[in-house]
């Protein structure tokens, strides 16, 4: 397929979302997005980030298999929480700061199939970070995503500096951050939320609760089932969504955005959601979760749920729904061999941006080529 | 010129550019009303109110955490660390992020933040007040060190790490607060970063040193002139980056070189600088380099006895240039 | 007065609690106490343990305005809390962790005033650190009190370590820590609490809320105004309690001393007390509180409070007072000039602890005299 | 005598070690049914149970700091920390608690804490998975800080940290794990900390290193040898507290060393072997001492182009050992 494409041909985009005409909201008793200011176009775009994000994802894996990318870490079973979620959010003005997981957030957000192609080949023109970070560390300027590290839940205190900056500024951003419950037990969760609290600040915090921190189960991780829980000890509301349900999980989004940007400051969303693969690439999941496990959990999956609803609802038939499925097919395909064809980084650029640009001396290597 | 103390310098350095740069603020525990334990913040709450001047939860990862999402979304932020002592809560933001922001995002973010806090012993603050911890954050690529020994380099000094877009650890010896007083002209200069700077010239062994033990090296060359010796001390004044030149220059004329720090010995700051000269400055040497430093205790013990006897000073200092001197 | 004794007397002892022969739990309604197994002589000792600590307390004061300590940190308002707290649990068997407030805590689990007073003069024989640490930080191997640090928080997962052991080893003891409502924001703290909700381990967190980090205020400090409310995010009951209710205090103490014991798990106890001093010597306090709010903070002072209760209940006499205000003297010019006379630490010791004995090498200072 | 891969000499002595003391408790992240992301601790949850074998919430600073607790009620922990980039968040348990216990209540307390922690790079660890943090922990009285190069060494100096009355620092080059093969004895011996030990004996040149370098260093000797140059390798061992007698020994008799480490050059634990060297040694020293040490940016990057450009590799030491002996 993208072998008939040359390399400089544009990336293709998703374009599910302006291909049927009927852009009005459905006002049918029960129909999705009802009273969420949805129309069929949001729904088929939500739907069709979703199917590419786990397209990619999928696609990682296999390369990893493959040996062509040492290391993967995704979020299979993840993506509906994220794309519902994000997609109450302002692309590129408000703020985003992801963790390891969040593909479909970032890609909601604005970064680009390709984008995130490159860094799992950690190519030189790796937005996120040359090709320094390992594969899952996504970030963007342009798209106001903020780099990401892999300690956990640092990132919490990012985003409320982040929102503080945004409340001082007056620049009516909004901020959402993301993490693991496992992660919601360091001190950083703590401290962020606490601070957000007391200022009030425009920001969300979301937590993807998939049960897991790579062996460890709920169970040893956290003293309650519901990490949203906390949000009462830090004077905000607490949400629990059901990760499967997309449009829950927008709306919960939705309502989050909307107390930040009126001034009542910051949520805590807590997503239940399943992890569908291993941890990463490093981890063999069977040594701690049942075959019966694994299989139960694929009645989580966003995806098939998503599409049921859309489908039953009228708004995704056979012919829409293989359109939609040969173009992820086609922007996988094409996103892979043109991050793959990208020059690795040169070694010369190793020692660039470790200080700002005229810094010299000591333990300041050159930054110049 | 005016005179002022050290802190009194480095209190108006923060006024200037609070006023000069609307998207700076100061935050950390008592920074507001209070002005801070030693009152470096004292007045800022007053002429630029609390969204500026913010008195934080007593959560030192929270506090460089915020102040790296802020400087991300525009502001530059000054965080004050109460005690260095207290600075370990937030080690891992300032390590893990604030230092490899720039490079782990291949310069798409900078993180220009200034982070303040008071070290060293000598006033009655035992093991959790009076900490050097300079040698964790210069081993750090990323990170920028700074530590001035008069009210003059505090000013400059703390002017160009501010205006600096690159994260700034900044020193502030405690015992010089109000004890050093200094002339520090009313203009708006700068001292760079980055280097090193001769204090006192002098032929017969270098003295390489910083923040107070830069002040005593000073006293000290004068306890051994009498003896006739003459002794050249160098102000490192900025750990990270290093001005190895300047360093290089002296103890080529000298030959000898004496280095001072009040940290415990083992691992710090100062070995840095013995193993450059070891290896740059070996054809010049003509003996031992020298430390003169803390014990390798867990910091500075309480009672005066003790305390007397952990620190660093000018006889010690003297002794060991006199020492090398006759070598 | 102290005067009159030899240095080599031994230590006057609290002896409050064995001078009135009844020893009967008072059964009259309403009685303090009443339904609390307390006796008469047990609240005549706790009322002692307050009236000693304030009277150490206050000489501690005197003496840093003397010149003659250069660091004073003391808990004057919280002594109800600690007492009615610590009483409830087994001197010397359980454990305690304790914070740089904790005088009455530390009196009331088996520390001496004599003790007491050699930190403030930073003694050789001190018990606490010989010397080596600033007045504040006790500690007493031979009590089950552990060594405090500095920074805040610290302690509460040095609690749960303990909690944790004692539960592994089956030793029935029961742990307590204390620190500030400041503290309680630190990452620390959220660690600490989840870990022993799930593992139910037999500890007590008291926050000993005050209102103030030195002068930040609760508003600035924490998104909610009882710390209490944050138990619930740890699987635990939170408890709050007026910390100038000596009995309440009790109360709050012994309940969750049976709850750990029965093995039903942690619980955290917010006593509302107040600060009536600066934060330390080195603090200013009228520059961030009104002279209106110290005065109307006078009314928490629990020393009056619970004399006036034991005098209702026709438990304390004018004579009794007296003479429990008179052996409190004598017990502070005891300990202040006992104390005093001994030996301060020698220079030659200085290097001793760093290691365990018998370790050698460079970075390990020679640790035998 | 029995071979075995450096990580299952580390695996069967916390097993001996758990069977021989019963107060012995391994804690961390997926330490128990997952045996460790490295497989350290497999098998241990099953034959030990999850009391012993505890797996902890995502918390570094409560696994330090809950050990810390248990040691003092009667518990010899082992935590593990999952990589040792991720030990910052209880760099204030380590430092303020850990180290000072001790000291700071006069002996009346102690902490036999064994804190093991994978560290360096060549993994495609990146940024995150791959740091070196020796350098922060060897600066530290209270510590001790132990890299073993070896299965055997590996085995008996766990034994001795396990044993020790004072927190150690543990730290196992990831890369060796599975790369490293030796002779480990079924016995019970130690290797005593606070000594260094000569690896190969020679000359000319003297080289110093630890962990994976200590067995780089005995590669490079190799490749000098067919040049005629013999190198003498000193494996340090315990980083604190350091054997000095055995390194001044070394180079004493060559008059020329090289210092190596993985981490960063810039700080890095080699400046104080340097430093040491520079006083105690120099009127012994024929050229200058020389470090071979990674560059002075964040961690080792991801890209195999960029992390090839980092690596410290015995060609890289041999360079430097033919340099100098030249000198
Ligand atoms: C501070 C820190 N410690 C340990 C790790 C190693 N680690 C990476 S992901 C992970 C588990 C995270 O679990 P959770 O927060 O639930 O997120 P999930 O991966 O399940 O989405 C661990 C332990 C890390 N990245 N950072
Ligand atoms: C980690 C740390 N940061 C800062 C300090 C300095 N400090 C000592 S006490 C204190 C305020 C504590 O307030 P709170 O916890 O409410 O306890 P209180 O003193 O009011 O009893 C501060 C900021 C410290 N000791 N430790
Ligand atoms: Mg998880
Ligand atoms: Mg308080």
């Amino acid at each position: 397929m993208a072998s008939t494409r040359t390399k400089e041909a544009s990336e293709p985009v998703l374009r599910a979302a302006t291909v049927s005409a009927n852009g009005a909201a459905p006002t049918a008793g029960g129909a999705p997005g009802e009273g969420l200011g949805l129309t069929r176009e949001d729904l088929l775009r939500m739907y069709s980030l979703i199917a590419v994000t786990r397209a990619i994802d999928e696609r990682m894996w296999i390369l990893n298999r493959a040996g062509k990318v040492p290391f993967v870490i995704s979020g299979q079973g993840h993506e509906g929480a994220q794309v519902g979620i994000a997609y109450a959010l302002r692309q590129g003005y408000d703020w985003m700061v992801p963790y390891y997981r969040s593909v479909a957030s970032v890609l909601t957000f604005g970064m680009t199939p390709r984008e995130i192609l490159l860094a799992q080949f950690a190519r030189a023109v790796d937005p996120s970070s040359g090709g320094r970070q390992m594969p899952g560390h996504y970030g963007a300027a342009q798209h106001n995503i903020l780099s990401t590290s892999s300690p956990v839940a640092t990132q919490v205190l990012h985003a409320v500096g982040i929102a503080f900056a945004a409340k001082l500024r007056k620049t009516d951003q909004v901020t959402i951050t993301y993490l693991g419950e496992g992660a919601s037990n360091q001190g950083d969760f703590h401290e962020g939320l606490n601070f957000a609290g007391i200022h009030k600040l425009p920001v969300i915090v979301v937590v993807e609760n998939n049960g897991y921190a790579i062996s460890v189960p709920a169970s040893l991780e956290s003293a309650v089932e519901d990490i949203a829980t906390r949000a009462a000890g830090y004077g905000m509301p607490g949400v629990i969504v059901d990760g499967a349900d997309v449009l829950a999980c927008y709306r919960a989004g939705k309502e989050a955005v909307e107390r930040a940007r009126r001034g009542d400051g910051p949520t805590l969303i807590e997503a239940k959601v399943t992890r569908m693969t291993a941890h990463s690439s490093d981890d063999q999941h069977t040594k701690y979760r049942t075959a019966q496990e694994l299989e139960q959990e694929k009645a989580r999956d966003p995806l098939p749920r998503f599409r049921q609803q859309l489908r039953d609802a009228g708004f995704l038939d056979d012919k829409e729904e293989a359109r939609i499925a040969s173009e992820a097919r086609e922007i996988v395909e094409d996103a892979t061999d043109w991050a793959e064809s990208q020059p690795e980084p040169d070694p010369a650029t190793a020692t660039h941006h470790v200080y700002a640009p005229g810094t010299a001396g000591a333990g300041a290597p050159a930054s110049e080529g | 010129m005016p005179i002022r103390t050290y802190i009194e310098a480095i209190r108006e350095t923060l006024r200037d550019e609070m006023r000069r740069d609307d998207s700076m603020i100061v935050l950390g525990e008592d920074v507001g009303k209070k002005g801070g334990v030693f009152l470096a913040t004292d007045g800022l709450f007053d002429e630029f109110g609390g969204d500026r001047v913010v008195d934080t939860p007593l959560s030192e990862s929270l506090i460089v955490g915020a102040s790296i999402g802020a400087a991300v979304n525009g502001l530059r932020p000054v965080p004050e660390i109460q005690f260095a002592d207290f600075i370990y809560p937030a080690f891992n933001q300032i390590v893990s992020e604030a230092a490899r922001m720039r490079y782990r995002s291949n310069g798409a973010f900078s993180c220009p933040i200034t982070i303040r806090a008071p070290y060293g012993g000598g006033v009655h603050g035992a093991l959790y007040h009076s900490q050097s911890v300079e040698a964790f954050f210069a081993h750090v690529p990323g990170l920028k060190v700074v530590i001035p020994s008069t009210p003059y380099d505090a000013r400059g000094l703390l002017r160009s790490s501010i205006r600096d877009d690159d994260p700034v650890l900044f020193f502030e010896h405690k015992k010089m607060y109000r004890a050093i007083r200094g002339e520090v002209p009313d203009t708006d200069y700068t001292v760079p970063l980055g280097r090193a700077q001769v204090t006192r010239e002098g032929n017969q062994v270098t003295v390489i040193a910083y923040g107070l033990m830069a002040a005593y090296a000073l006293e000290a060359a004068e306890l051994v002139e009498s003896d006739g010796i003459s002794a050249e001390i160098v102000d490192v004044r900025s750990l990270r980056p290093l001005d190895v030149e300047t360093l290089l220059e002296s103890v080529r004329k000298t030959g000898k070189c004496v280095i001072v720090y009040e940290d415990n010995e083992f691992g710090g700051y100062g070995a840095e600088i013995a193993a450059i000269l070891a290896e740059q400055a070996f054809d010049y040497l003509d003996g031992p380099i020298k430390r003169v430093a803390g014990p390798d205790v867990p910091a500075v013990p309480y009672s005066h006895t003790l305390e007397d006897w952990f620190m660093v000073s000018p006889d010690r200092i003297a002794d060991a240039v006199r020492e090398l001197a006759t070598y």
